[in-house]
């Protein structure tokens, strides 16, 4: 085990054994972006209504979203918004594991559906970080259609020549994986970060954070043909910064500010 | 078979008997006995079938005996050609696509596929496609839209299968590419759940202008048993949680997450998979009438707007701080 | 062994072991069409050129293509044109394995490009049975063009709607199987044909008329994805005439013409 | 390693030992004998690689010091990021693909890749593309028509990978679909023969707007080893079958098969990269810009009728009866 501070200055990243642990929103934002203060969010509000009334033997949903809120200090598994990379604005959602197992209900999915389509009004490309157990199951099926919307609302972003470059974290599951992640049109994996679609029922719980075998890792995964790119997080920001020059249209280099106002005030970050 | 049916079972049996004693002596004066028998089996169906629980929904939907899609194309898809294979990599038996008439005009179909004996079960791998299974659907998808002709899509899956295999090939990538073409397919799209709608694995092949479910089929985040392992940690508590995930036509159509429920016969559509086709065919026929009135743009528009509005969320002032 | 004249009658298919046996090129537009004088041959004088003067110790090639000529009564591996099937005039192309072993070189490749072309212009649904060594080596790169020239023509017929079926008969082999043939939107093998990548340096000569092994059969191929179909030669006009009913453009259903005079006179075959 | 080199390389040797002994010896008086020696070294070479026979140039191209698709890439595309997998079964080596700059635009790459050592060789499988490796391709083009941007491929294999795997999972079509794909892409294609262009395997990444050759590299529709064993029955003419099968760069340039020849430096590519390189990049820059001149639709008509011509046959008139 490392000395912690020089492991935070690694950005979470052992040296010795090049364990990638995982990151909360606020420090992969700081990772990828030129500045901090660069992030504008959006749709920080938005959070998660009861639309079956689950209950839990543990608690009401409610409760739940309750404590992941006084947890994380966030509404919702992911935070979205833009800010300056290598000097050019982008989209960027990054999910917030902390927050229900970064998975996915109605609240996410319309969050993830906002930042596709302001990215698609302001042609923005955008990049999305990934680190969810999944669908929420305390909103029934509501959660299972925002694998459709989110999907649905990445597909458009290929009609205005937009890219989406997805960097799956750990763990990236079910039906996180199996929509908008994977459609993306470049996918980086974190190393080591578990990758798979048979969530819930092999992953337990959110305590445990790798998987024991070596069958589900990035690079297994990137081995058989799933993705493009295993980059440890030194080298994250400035790949991405070249994606999105050779992908993104040209003509929006510099500078760009968002053309409309998103849907709710923004915050500096 | 379904345990609730077991007082309708012993009447059934009963006329059975009477049956046959009529038609060996047609002077044994049962007639009027079984004239009772038959109304009071008539209503002790209704009155079981219109309290069903989800739970024994659920049951209903599994019924080995339901009508699955090769069923339903039978009796309603004509010069039916079924198309195989995926181009890449294999023909997976648990998707069932190909070329149909319906109305008078061409179409495409394609649904997952049961089996009814353990034997075609094991060939359909219980009707859990693999990424094969998608992917040749995909590749019809595709020649649905270089032809123009309209997709009839049907749900029938516990799941998309979830082994080590499947991870190799992609499973996540073959659901979230064929959710991403439907979502955006240039010809009308309608998906009916005929029996068990099951998470990602029914999505794939889910995404319809219209979403059409049967009566007694469910449709779910998750099936109840993995719902139970993971909510109540033990997946005896199937029951409840069949309960608590809202899986059933009526509460889906009253959460505005489909558009309209067919009505099956009396007592399931196991009992009379004629009956259950008519009343799926008189639908699907309105449907397509209705979404061949619209130009493309407009309906792959809509079809966007549609999904768009699933899902209910709140604001909450005192925000992140990031 | 049977009797010749059932063995003939059953369409060159033995009753007993479903054995499909080769047919030419006659006989398969026999077997497709309604009627074998609905067909309208096209481009029947094209014939092979010599363009890398190319000499084989058994002689020159032009010496190859005379003796083809002879065995065959055709001036190339392939026969084109038009006909009915089902009442609808339809574009078919069939290969004649007796031309040295259906290879396709310029002439045969120019066939083809010409019955796609012709296809296109007069909106007609095509349907092409393959019989072939694979690209002919006596034209070096020549032959190796035709590949590229036979596939661009066919993906254009996809962007006016117009379908494609092709049947891989045995064999089905190299530079065929890996242009116009496997591109075809539908594709149907006929029972135990060998359908492969690697043909010249497996099937060996033009003898040998099945693979010793089951491995490249059509039934191996379909189990692996790559064919929608296998079909008996009994079943093949009806499933044919069902496909092309649902996959034709809607409103050319009837008897047809073509609309414009093909490039060669038509001569009654 | 090149036998026809034998002479130069005696010489070659004769001006290394002297280069040492006159670095021990600033004073050893061999600065003459070195230029005249040099002069002569130039002007044999210039001899032999100016009447190289077929079968000689069939060597170089296979020269395991000549220039790969990784080499022209680090010397002529910066800001190259290598792209992995074809989202369906595999990630395959002997294929690369990414993104990069060329001439201050960003552009896509795509080419086989041999290796040098054996070690190397194995991974790449000789450049011999599975089927996998042309389905990464194939989704790169994708990208590169969704984003708009030209795409160069260079080819060096002796051919698509012929085992029975892959054979399993489709070789031919993976060909086909790439051919047809190309042919019709929305983008400025053009294309190279660095080395090898060996058969359909080559062809699977080579239509294109251009089809450029380096002066020693070759394209055939068979290997003279495979061409020989089919036409002389015996892969020992392998050198007879390389001059009948009219696969030099001159030759085919003057029988209209490619557009144009790029010069290599004396003695061939392998003897210096850098100018190999520089030679190439300034052709791809000319032929760039000319395309990128023309409305896409021109362009991809014009691809269209560049490939419709590729064919010489004749019209015999006493025709078959059928
Ligand atoms: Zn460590
Ligand atoms: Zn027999």
């Amino acid at each position: 085990m490392q000395y912690r501070p020089e492991f935070e200055a690694a950005l979470r990243v052992c040296s010795a054994c090049n364990y990638h642990d995982r990151m909360d929103a606020a420090e992969r934002i700081a990772l990828l972006l030129d500045e901090p203060k660069s992030f504008i969010e959006i749709d920080a509000d938005i959070t998660a209504a009861d639309p079956i009334e689950f209950v839990r033997p543990s608690g009401s949903y409610m409760d739940r979203v309750g404590k992941a809120r006084a947890l994380t200090n966030r509404n919702e598994a992911i935070v979205c918004g833009t800010g300056l990379l290598n000097e050019r604005r982008v989209a960027l959602g990054v999910m917030e594991f902390g927050f229900i197992a970064g998975s996915m209900g109605s609240a996410t999915g319309e969050k993830i559906t906002r930042l596709f389509e302001m990215a698609r009004r302001d042609l923005l490309p955008v990049i999305t970080v990934t680190s969810s157990g999944g669908a929420r199951q305390d909103e029934g099926l509501f959660a299972l259609m925002q694998m459709a919307r989110t999907t649905a609302a990445a597909a458009r972003l290929r009609e205005v020549q937009i890219p989406h470059i997805c960097v799956m974290a750990d763990p990236t599951l079910a039906g996180v994986t199996a929509s908008f992640a994977a459609t993306a049109d470049i996918i980086i994996g974190e190393p080591g970060a578990t990758i798979r679609f048979a969530g819930s029922r092999v992953v337990k719980g959110t305590i445990r954070r790798r998987s024991d075998v070596e069958d589900h890792t990035s690079e297994w995964v990137q081995q058989h043909g799933m993705l493009d790119l295993v980059l440890a997080r030194q080298e994250l920001r400035d790949t991405l910064a070249q994606l999105i020059t050779h992908l993104a249209p040209v003509g929006h280099t510099r500078n760009l500010k968002p053309k409309t106002q998103p849907a709710t005030t923004p915050k500096p970050n | 078979m379904l345990d609730f049916e077991d007082d309708l079972n012993e009447i059934r049996d009963r006329i059975e008997q009477l049956d046959r004693k009529a038609l060996q002596n047609p002077n044994s004066g049962v007639t009027q006995e079984l004239s009772v028998l038959r109304l009071e089996l008539e209503a002790r169906t209704a009155d079981v079938y219109s309290n069903l629980t989800p739970w024994q929904r659920v049951q209903l939907a599994r019924h080995q005996e339901r009508p699955h899609t090769l069923d339903y194309i039978d009796r309603l898809f004509p010069d039916f050609v079924e198309l195989h294979g995926d181009r890449r990599f294999g023909d997976d038996p648990s998707v069932v696509a190909g070329l149909a008439s319906f109305d008078n005009i061409s179409v495409v179909v394609v649904g997952h596929q049961k089996g009814r004996t353990t034997a075609e079960n094991l060939e359909r791998n219980f009707g859990m496609a693999r990424p094969e299974g998608f992917r040749k659907a995909l590749r019809i998808f595709g020649l649905a839209e270089t032809f123009n002709r309209p997709v009839f899509t049907f749900l029938d899956t516990p799941g998309a299968s979830p082994t080590l295999e499947d991870e190799e090939r992609g499973q996540s990538w073959a659901i979230a590419e064929n959710m991403g073409t439907l979502a955006r397919l240039r010809v009308p799209v309608i998906t009916t759940v005929i029996g068990e709608g099951g998470s990602g694995g029914a999505l794939a092949l889910g995404i319809g202008d219209r979403v059409l479910m049967m009566e007694h089929s469910i449709y779910s985040v998750a099936s109840p048993e993995a719902a139970a392992a993971i909510v109540w940690r033990d997946s005896k508590y199937a029951e409840k949680a069949a309960a608590a995930l809202r899986l059933t036509s009526a509460d889906l159509l009253h959460a505005g997450l489909i558009d309209r429920v067919v009505p099956e016969p009396e007592g399931g559509a196991h009992r009379d998979h004629n009956a259950a086709a008519e009343n799926l065919g008189e639908e699907l026929r309105t449907t397509l009438k209705e979404l061949r009135k619209q130009d493309i743009d407009t309906l792959v528009e809509s079809r966007y707007d549609k999904y768009r509005e699933m899902g209910e969320f709140a604001h909450h002032e005192t925000s992140a701080t990031g």
